[in-house]
């Protein structure tokens, strides 16, 4: 029964599976528009932001772990010192996360009765720094002292091996925080997961302030007035952040191949490598020919594809999805927003058109290590 | 910086006690001289950095090893001369030389050549690979790899170990993984 | 001040920044043109310009050649009609056709191909997947069976039709294939012949900038340009890391790293031999450097060797060291060269380069290819400086000098005077060194005071001499049998007689010669009565001598000892010796007593001692400080130290360490060696000194090049040990040891042993010609028969029992040769080492326990004795057997076969036989089977013919020869110890 | 004992009224408002803090204190970084070694642990300082600027935790460097195996090699070894500290300038 219900929770935790359930959840959870928000409150989501909403994911999520401990498997992955960070990081992820946003549905529910938010309550009122804030620092810094203190007493700093170039571990894993990139590695090459990426996320976040010109929000928790601008970011962090370093941490085993959480990692294991080219689709499924040796030719379906991608998409979503957005920004703002929209959408895009037609690349030229 | 400012002179009525040395065109030109001066001594402090990075000699061990004359090489054999300096098995074939990775794909120790039987085995769990390194017994999942291999200016066969081919991904069409003879 | 609250005039500003600025630019322009310029860029540059010039050379060399080669133009018209036929006879048009079919086919199976990689890889995985389920129980065991089946399945059919196209391709293929066949043979002979010109066209291409195309001319500029040098430099810093060898850091070491490859660029390219340096082409390449010689440099490095600063890339700090002034000025001029003293191993100069040899090779006794270094050693063996001097590799030779505990009974106390006083008086090509008249003691009080010094020493030694009982001889003795004996015997094997004055730089070859004393003066020296007892049985005398016993019946010794006395010195018997001076002899004790007693001790004791005591004690401290007993065997001397610095790391002494004194020589090492060994009190030049302060390393006149190479010996006793040269197996301990040996017991004197040696060769062809009536050039075809046994490849040869017993108590194997294996005082130890040396230099198993069967059937033994016989190949006509001589003349004279059953080795009789030029080249032994036609060369009429059936009986025949009775052997004191159940076996 | 309070509380007033504690804490013991406010403003530690603060603003509530714990976790990882040093030598032969006796032997080698859940948690501590700067929206107008220097912020943290991950020299450190600096060779045109690094060639001469791309300059060799080590370390212990430390001034200096932590207008 528990071995079914094990098994069961693997085949869920397959990234086909727990990859799409997720965007559709979060698509309801943190609802992105007007139309949306009222399904969430239909469905009552918003519940979740509240104490007895906090109690309950708690709930779920310490007997999830609970349970999840029972099992060799789960507990050997989950308790190896250096994945100890990331579980408190999946802890304290959910936390702050309820945290913020009950704080935000409680000054949403304020503004929608006319209130000022909770911070501007007490904003009104003036406190010398000397001695509640610094005493406060002061207590939160012994406070982390100790917990670091008592971390490293019970747990011991990893170390292997001494290195040895010549003997690569299966898998090797690149630093934790880094694991997101790695993960994206299985879709992208790594020009894109590893460089190109990396630098649009950083540019990206530093554009969040010029891009979003919606004035509302600052200075307190809020949902309603900006709840574009937070499911975008929130669906970055948390989905192809935070949840991709899950994924690759916890979900990655030898070979680089999946592996559910209650799955012995068996090096043995065999994933199907039936991934083929769009050039081949094209060509050699449908048109039953061989691959044109001219490279333009032979690539050409996929370059048109990608410009299409890149210059159609945001006219036809300008004109409609997006329309308001559009009027909101203006071309300049909403072309720099769009292309970061589409760059940060090829992955999703790309792991679905994986997982449904075995596409490997969209564009390849191995002959310039240009693979898309 | 007053002066910088093309509208200046002509808004600033009272005369102000100026030496009256340099025209403008003279002053821009000392300033962008200089300016530019000190953009190129930038620019050379960044150079130095970048240059600086990249040491003259390594210390690596060596990843390319001189592997001997293409005629010391038997058609149809499996030449273990280099298999214990530098895990490389040369196999000469009717048309081309090539050179073997000696780890096994399994779980990487070193199977042996069987001359009488025209295979690797490994010895650990029993994987099987042809001459020419495709896996078709035990656990192997995919072939063995090759290493680029080249002839050097004098004829030499060099093997560079810093570049593997693997045939899974189709990589053993690419002409550096062989050398033809 | 004014409106704008400034100071300072903007314009002027500006004006200050941008000359600032500038100024600052052109620093860093300098900055990058300092870390540019490099000597060494410059040599890449010539070496890579002379590349292009000799790879041009040699193409056009290679082309010209294949021009001229009947065989490759015989292949290009072979060619020529072959592309015709080609044409003629697989019409173009339809091949055509079967490749175009073969380009569908290929397509159509590229798509398969692709299908099946997809298939094959779900049924790998449907395979694990079902494996997995049906292991651990749950899943549908059912639907994973069903599609793996069913994978397999169509894997299969997928297969099939795969192979069915490329069977299809193969077929069509071989069809193009078959028709083009000898057109594809004929081209790939034609790649093999022009194989040597494209890669020398290759490698011109690379490198001409005449040859490549514009683009890659361009690149190969600006490649090496600064800052983009970066990337992918033809100019650029060569270095050998060196995993084993590793330099000593003090308390640590590191892996060597040697960059000298970056300005000596041909040093391993045989095509530098004339090119000018740094480019030049390392000498014999065979035995360094290139990649199958014994010193590759990928291993060995070059400071490893030659010292100096491996990892330097500048002339000056590479501390390259000049061999001569004029160099040294010449490198000043042209380098702006100056001693690097912060580098504690500059380069061995040129002249004393095989130091370096020593570091590894300082187990060996010679070292093959380092004559300098070996004369340098053989020196310091011959002159004893490890007796005076400890140095490791020496710790165990004897003493140099003969014992002086029965001096009274060999010589007077005058000749001894005279002897101490100037040695070289008496004879000139002593190895006594000169102590005295030296340039620190020839003034004239030193003069007085060493008269009385010598008399001292003399009284001490008279004094202190006991007792050696000397018979009385037999007869008086014949000179000139005497003489014939000296000549025939073999004393020249280790002693000459020269008259002669002159000077001469010794050899190797001469050393060997001086291993015993010049035989002359000893009339002068010592009774005849000494020189029989000495003769008779040299140990009694001197107990550690290396003179061996020749078994000298007493008349023959008393023969050898009446010549040897006939000789006198007459002008060294004139030599005045100076009366004692007592105030001397007082100031002498005086000075000695003061070292232990206060002066009024000293003044109190002097008056009671007497005229003998003073000399007594005078004389032992003397020795003592002349460390006389170093060399020789003095009573009252026992445990003394010797008297010479440490020479063990004598060269890895910084040079701050030697006393230059006001000498102007050049401060290095091998100057100051040099000078101390041309003159050895030279430091002593404008000191002031009292006696006992003074330099007292005596004089052994060397000449200018044995001091260079006893110099190159003294530069290689280094601290650092990078390793040893050969692996420390036994065989090649037993090698090292037994190498040793022979030099110690001189045996290269008379035998040729590992291709050296054997100089008694010249004296016995004297002898021939003076006693035996020969003519020169017959000398010279027959001198190999009365030599000594050449001794290469003995291992293999003689059964090691045979050769332990032979050495210990020689036999008569040779019965025709005049000189004699003397019988030499060796101890089991020496014995055995000398067998594992002869075992281990020809790799043979030692003991050596298995022997071939060698018994003889009934038919085989008459066969034998056919072949023995005259009608056959005749042995007997040079060989000895038994007591029965040969047939033939005394010259063509061969090896008792009586003893072969015990002496030789089964298999080498058998290689001996069949081809014994292959062995030895200069045998008389006849060749009975021709190697070119070894089949038919056999009589016909045994054994059908079969040759090697023939061999093997004959060896067995010989094997089993024995006329003479057995003879029991007596092993008294030695026995072979090495294998004891062989001892055991023996002993039965 | 009731007098005992007393006792001390007078002791600590003639102490802080002493010329020694007048000249080291000009205010004293902040009793009144004035002393309040003027403790901040005199001490060259607390003067980054405002000495006047809205009420919100010192909630926890709000700001979940993880700037602050950010920055005390740098701190804690420089002392005991540097601490570290003492015992580290960042060369091939000797790294495992002095890590192994970190653990084994050193006196407080626990310092070791500190510092790598320390380098965790830091990168914890400054993502969730992130999320919570997004959440209450303060990287808007006039904190844009700030918001960026945020950004780099977070990556040099990620950057020095990266460089850190290499130092103990085992399986876990070269592989997962190795793992990482191989998508540097990635990048397009400076990277040996990204797309483009052929087109930076003239002829036959290919200017980026595996011996010369960006890889290369990370990692000082064509594959992580003693040269990535060296770098490594230094790029740890003082060329990424310096730059952070750098940005963590502005940081600071533009939470003040531009108006304090953030609040509802």
């Amino acid at each position: 029964m528990i071995e079914e219900f094990k098994n069961i929770i693997n085949i869920l935790a397959r990234p086909y599976i727990m990859f799409p359930a997720m965007i559709v959840a979060f698509i309801f959870i943190f609802p992105a528009t007007d139309g949306l928000m009222k399904i969430n409150r239909r469905l009552g989501l918003y519940k979740l932001w509240t104490n007895n909403g906090g109690i309950a994911i708690f709930a779920f999520l310490f007997l999830g772990f609970g349970f999840g401990l029972t099992d060799p498997n789960f507990r050997a992955i989950v308790t190896k010192p250096d994945n100890v960070p990331i579980v408190g990081l999946i802890f304290l992820v959910v936390f702050f996360l309820w945290f913020a946003l009950k704080q935000a549905w409680e000054n949403d529910e304020r503004e929608a009765k006319g209130l000022r938010p909770n911070e501007a309550e007490d904003a009104k009122e003036n406190i010398l720094v000397w001695p509640d804030l610094v005493y406060i620092e002061f207590i939160a810094m012994l406070l982390i002292s100790a917990l670091l203190i008592v971390w490293a007493i019970v747990l011991k700093a990893p170390l292997e091996q001494p290195a040895n170039p010549t003997v690569s571990p299966n898998p090797s894993k690149a630093p934790w925080y880094f694991l997101g990139l790695q993960e994206m590695l299985v879709y992208f090459d790594p020009w894109i997961a590893g460089v190109l990426f990396p630098t649009v996320i950083m540019l990206g976040f530093m554009c969040i302030p010029f891009i979003d010109n919606n004035r509302k929000g600052l200075g307190y928790y809020s949902f309603n007035s900006r709840k574009m601008a937070i499911s975008i970011f929130l669906f970055f962090w948390l989905i192809l952040w935070i949840f991709l370093i899950i994924t690759g941490t916890f979900l990655r085993g030898p070979n680089w191949n999946f592996f559910g959480p209650f799955e012995y990692w068996d090096v043995h294991k065999l994933e199907a490598l039936t991934n083929i080219n769009l050039s081949e689709v094209v060509y050699m499924i449908l048109l039953n020919q061989r691959l044109p040796d001219n490279i333009l030719l032979r690539e050409i379906w996929g370059i048109l594809a990608l410009l299409g991608y890149f210059t159609l998409t945001p006219l036809i979503l300008a004109k409609t999805f997006l329309k308001n957005v559009y009027n909101r920004l203006g071309p300049l703002r909403y072309s720099i927003f769009i292309i970061f929209m589409l760059l940060a959408a090829s992955l999703p895009i790309k792991m679905f058109l994986r997982w449904i037609f075995n596409i490997k690349y969209i564009v390849a030229i191995p002959e310039f290590f240009l693979n898309i | 910086m007053t002066e910088t400012k093309p509208s200046t002179p002509s808004s600033n009525p009272t005369p102000v006690p100026q030496p009256p040395t340099m025209d403008r065109r003279t002053f821009i030109k000392w300033s962008a001289v200089g300016w530019a001066a000190f953009a190129a001594v930038i620019g050379g402090y960044g150079t130095m950095i970048v240059r600086y990075l990249f040491p003259n000699v390594l210390f690596e061990p060596k990843q390319e090893f001189r592997a001997g004359l293409p005629e010391e090489y038997q058609v149809g054999e499996v030449s273990e001369r280099w298999k214990d300096a530098y895990g490389t098995w040369i196999v000469r074939d009717s048309e081309k030389i090539y050179a073997l990775a000696t780890i096994c794909t399994h779980l990487g120790c070193t199977p042996n050549w069987m001359q009488n039987e025209a295979k690797f085995k490994c010895p650990c769990h029993g994987s099987g690979f042809y001459m020419t390194g495709i896996h078709f017994e035990g656990p192997a999942p995919r072939p063995l790899e090759r290493y680029r291999i080249f002839l050097s200016d004098d004829g030499e066969i060099v093997v560079d170990k810093t570049r593997k081919f693997q045939q899974e991904k189709g990589e053993w069409s690419d002409p550096e993984s062989f050398v033809t003879v | 001040m004014g409106v704008d609250e400034r100071h300072y005039n903007i314009e002027k500003l500006n004006k200050i920044f941008a000359i600032a600025s500038l100024t600052l630019l052109t620093g860093v322009g300098l900055l990058f043109y300092n870390d540019y310029s490099r000597k060494w860029k410059d040599y890449q540059g010539e070496y890579q310009n002379l590349e292009i010039e000799k790879t041009r050379v040699k193409l056009d060399d290679e082309n010209a050649k294949l021009k001229d080669d009947a065989e490759f133009i015989k292949l290009q018209e072979d060619l020529q009609k072959a592309k015709a036929n080609f044409a003629d006879q697989c019409s173009p048009a339809k091949l055509q056709d079967i490749a175009k079919a073969n380009e569908g086919i290929n397509s159509h199976s590229e798509i398969l191909k692709q299908q099946y990689r997809v298939i094959k890889a779900q049924l790998d995985t449907a395979k694990f997947h079902y494996e997995e389920i049906a292991a651990k129980g749950h899943g549908d065991v059912k639907v994973a069976e069903i599609r793996y089946k069913s994978l397999e399945q169509r894997t299969k059919q997928l297969n099939q039709r795969i192979q069915n196209d490329d069977n299809k391709f193969a077929n069509n293929k071989k069809t193009i294939d078959d028709c083009s066949q000898t057109v594809r043979d004929l081209e790939r002979n034609e790649r093999a012949l022009t194989q040597k010109s494209t890669i020398l066209d290759r490698k011109l291409k690379k490198i001409d900038p005449n040859e490549m195309s514009l683009t890659n001319r361009i690149a190969n500029l600006v490649r090496n340009l600064p800052v983009i040098d970066l990337a992918n430099p033809t100019v650029k810093v060569q270095q050998i890391v060196l995993k084993d060898i590793h330099d000593d850091l003090n308390f640590m070491t590191m892996p060597k790293v040697d960059r000298c490859t970056t300005c000596h660029l041909g040093i391993a390219n045989p095509d530098y031999k004339d090119a000018a340096q740094p480019l030049r082409t390392h000498p014999n390449l065979e035995l360094y450097l290139s990649k199958d010689s014994a010193h590759p440099i990928e291993s060995f490095g070059c400071t490893t060797c030659h010292e100096g600063s491996g990892r330097a890339t500048d002339f000056v700090t590479a501390a390259h060291t000049p061999s001569s002034e004029k160099q040294e000025h010449e490198w000043k001029k042209k380098y702006n060269w100056a001693e690097q003293h912060h580098w504690d191993k500059p380069m061995y100069a040129t002249p004393y380069v095989e130091a370096g040899c020593f570091k590894c090779h300082s187990g060996q006794t010679t070292i093959k290819g380092a004559e300098k270094l070996n004369l340098g050693l053989q020196l310091i063996e011959r002159a004893g400086c490890y007796a005076c001097h400890s140095i490791d590799k020496y710790k165990d030779w004897p003493k140099p000098g003969p014992n002086l505990e029965h001096l009274a009974s060999k010589s007077t106390a005058e000749w001894t005077y005279r002897w101490i006083a100037d040695p070289k008086s008496f004879r000139h090509n002593t190895w006594m060194p000169s102590y005295f008249n030296q340039s620190n003691n020839s003034d004239p009080e030193s003069k007085a005071r060493s008269q009385q010094e010598i008399h001292a020493i003399v009284h001490y030694l008279f004094a202190e001499s006991s007792e050696f009982k000397m018979k009385s001889m037999p007869q008086p003795g014949d000179a000139t049998k005497g003489e014939e004996l000296v000549a025939s015997i073999g004393c020249f094997g280790c002693h000459n007689i020269d008259h002669s004055q002159k000077k001469m730089t010794r050899d190797r070859t001469m050393l060997t010669k001086e291993q015993g004393p010049n035989l002359i003066g000893f009339g002068t020296k010592t009774s005849k009565i000494w020189l029989y007892e000495w003769l008779k049985n040299p140990q009694r005398y001197h107990p550690e001598t290396r003179m061996p016993d020749l078994r000298l019946t007493d008349n023959e010794a008393a023969d050898i000892a009446a010549f040897l006395s006939k000789d006198t010195n007459e002008s060294f018997n004139n030599q005045p010796i100076a009366p004692i001076n007592d105030k001397i002899v007082d100031d002498l004790v005086r000075g000695f007593l003061q070292k232990s007693l206060s002066e009024v001790e000293t003044e109190a004791k002097l008056p009671k001692m007497s005229r003998d005591q003073k000399l007594q004690f005078a004389g032992q401290k003397l020795i003592a400080q002349y460390g006389c007993y170093s060399c020789h065997d003095i009573k009252g001397f026992k445990g003394y130290k010797p008297i010479g610095v440490d020479l063990t790391e004598e060269g890895s002494k910084s040079t701050d360490k030697f006393d230059f004194g006001f000498v102007k020589i050049e401060h290095s090492k091998q100057a100051w060696f040099t000078q101390k060994l041309r003159d050895p009190r030279i430091f002593d030049e404008k000191k002031i000194k009292t006696p006992d302060e003074k330099l007292r390393m005596p004089n052994y006149n060397f000449s200018e090049k044995e001091a260079e190479a006893i110099t190159t010996a003294l530069l290689g006793f280094v601290k650092d040990k990078p390793g040893k040269s050969k692996p420390r197996t036994p065989e090649n301990l037993a090698i090292e040891r037994g190498e040793q040996i022979v030099r110690e017991f001189n045996c290269q004197g008379c035998h040729i042993i590992e291709h050296e040696g054997g100089a008694i060769k010249d004296s016995i062809s004297d002898w021939l010609v003076k006693y035996q009536g020969k003519d020169k050039s017959e000398v010279d075809t027959i001198i190999k028969t009365f030599s000594p046994p050449n001794l290469n490849g003995i291992g293999k040869k003689v059964q090691s029992q045979w050769l332990f017993e032979f050495i210990h108590k020689p036999e008569i194997v040779r019965p025709w040769l005049k000189v004699r294996m003397p019988t030499y005082s060796f101890n089991a130890a020496h014995l055995n080492s000398l067998l594992k040396y002869f075992n281990a230099l020809d790799k043979e198993e030692f003991p050596f326990t298995e022997h071939a069967n060698t018994t003889l059937t009934p038919t085989e033994l008459i066969a034998a004795q056919k072949m023995f016989s005259p009608d056959y190949f005749d042995c007997t006509k040079c060989h000895i057997v038994g007591n029965q001589m040969p047939s033939g003349s005394q010259e063509t004279w061969a090896p008792n076969l009586a003893l072969a059953g015990k002496r030789l080795k089964p298999e080498w009789v058998i290689d001996w036989i069949k081809n014994p030029t292959a062995i030895d080249p200069a045998t008389k032994m006849p060749t009975f089977f021709d190697p070119q036609n070894f089949s038919e060369s056999g009589p016909p009429d045994i054994f059908d013919g079969d040759e090697n059936e023939q061999i093997r009986v004959l060896r067995n025949y010989i094997m089993s020869i024995s006329t003479l009775p057995p003879q029991p052997i007596s092993m008294p004191t030695a026995t072979l110890t090495t294998n004891p159940a062989a001892t055991a076996e023996q002993s039965k | 004992m009731s007098d005992q309070p007393n006792a001390l509380a007078k002791f600590l007033d003639w102490l802080s009224k002493t010329q020694v504690a007048k000249a080291i804490f000009r205010t004293g013991i902040p009793k009144n408002r004035r002393q309040r406010m003027t403790v901040m403003l005199n001490n060259v530690f607390l003067h980054l803090h405002p000495v006047r603060l809205p009420k919100h603003a010192v909630k926890i509530k709000y700001t979940w204190c993880m700037g602050g714990l950010s920055f005390f976790v740098f701190l804690v990882l420089t002392v005991t970084g540097i601490l570290l040093m003492f015992y580290y030598r960042p060369t091939v032969e000797y790294a495992y070694g002095d890590i192994v006796d970190l653990r084994e032997q050193v006196p407080l080698g626990i310092m070791r642990e500190i510092h790598r859940w320390g380098a965790h948690l830091m990168v914890i501590t400054v993502w969730l300082h992130m999320f919570r700067v997004f959440m209450t929206g303060s990287y808007k107008p006039p904190r844009e600027f700030n918001w960026i220097i945020g950004v780099v912020l977070l990556v040099l943290t990620m950057l020095m935790s990266f460089t850190g991950y290499l130092l103990p020299w085992d399986q876990l450190a070269i592989w997962a460097i190795t793992v990482g600096s191989n998508m540097a060779g990635a990048t397009p045109i400076l990277g040996a195996a990204g797309p483009g690094s052929n087109l930076l060639a003239l002829g036959d001469v290919n200017f980026v090699t595996s011996a010369s791309d960006a890889r290369f300059a990370m990692l000082g060799g064509r594959f992580v070894g003693e040269g990535a080590l060296l770098r490594f370390y230094v790029l740890h212990c003082i060329g990424l500290p310096f730059i952070i430390m750098i940005f963590m001034i502005i940081h600071f200096w533009r939470v003040r300038k531009d108006g304090g932590i953030s609040g509802p207008v």
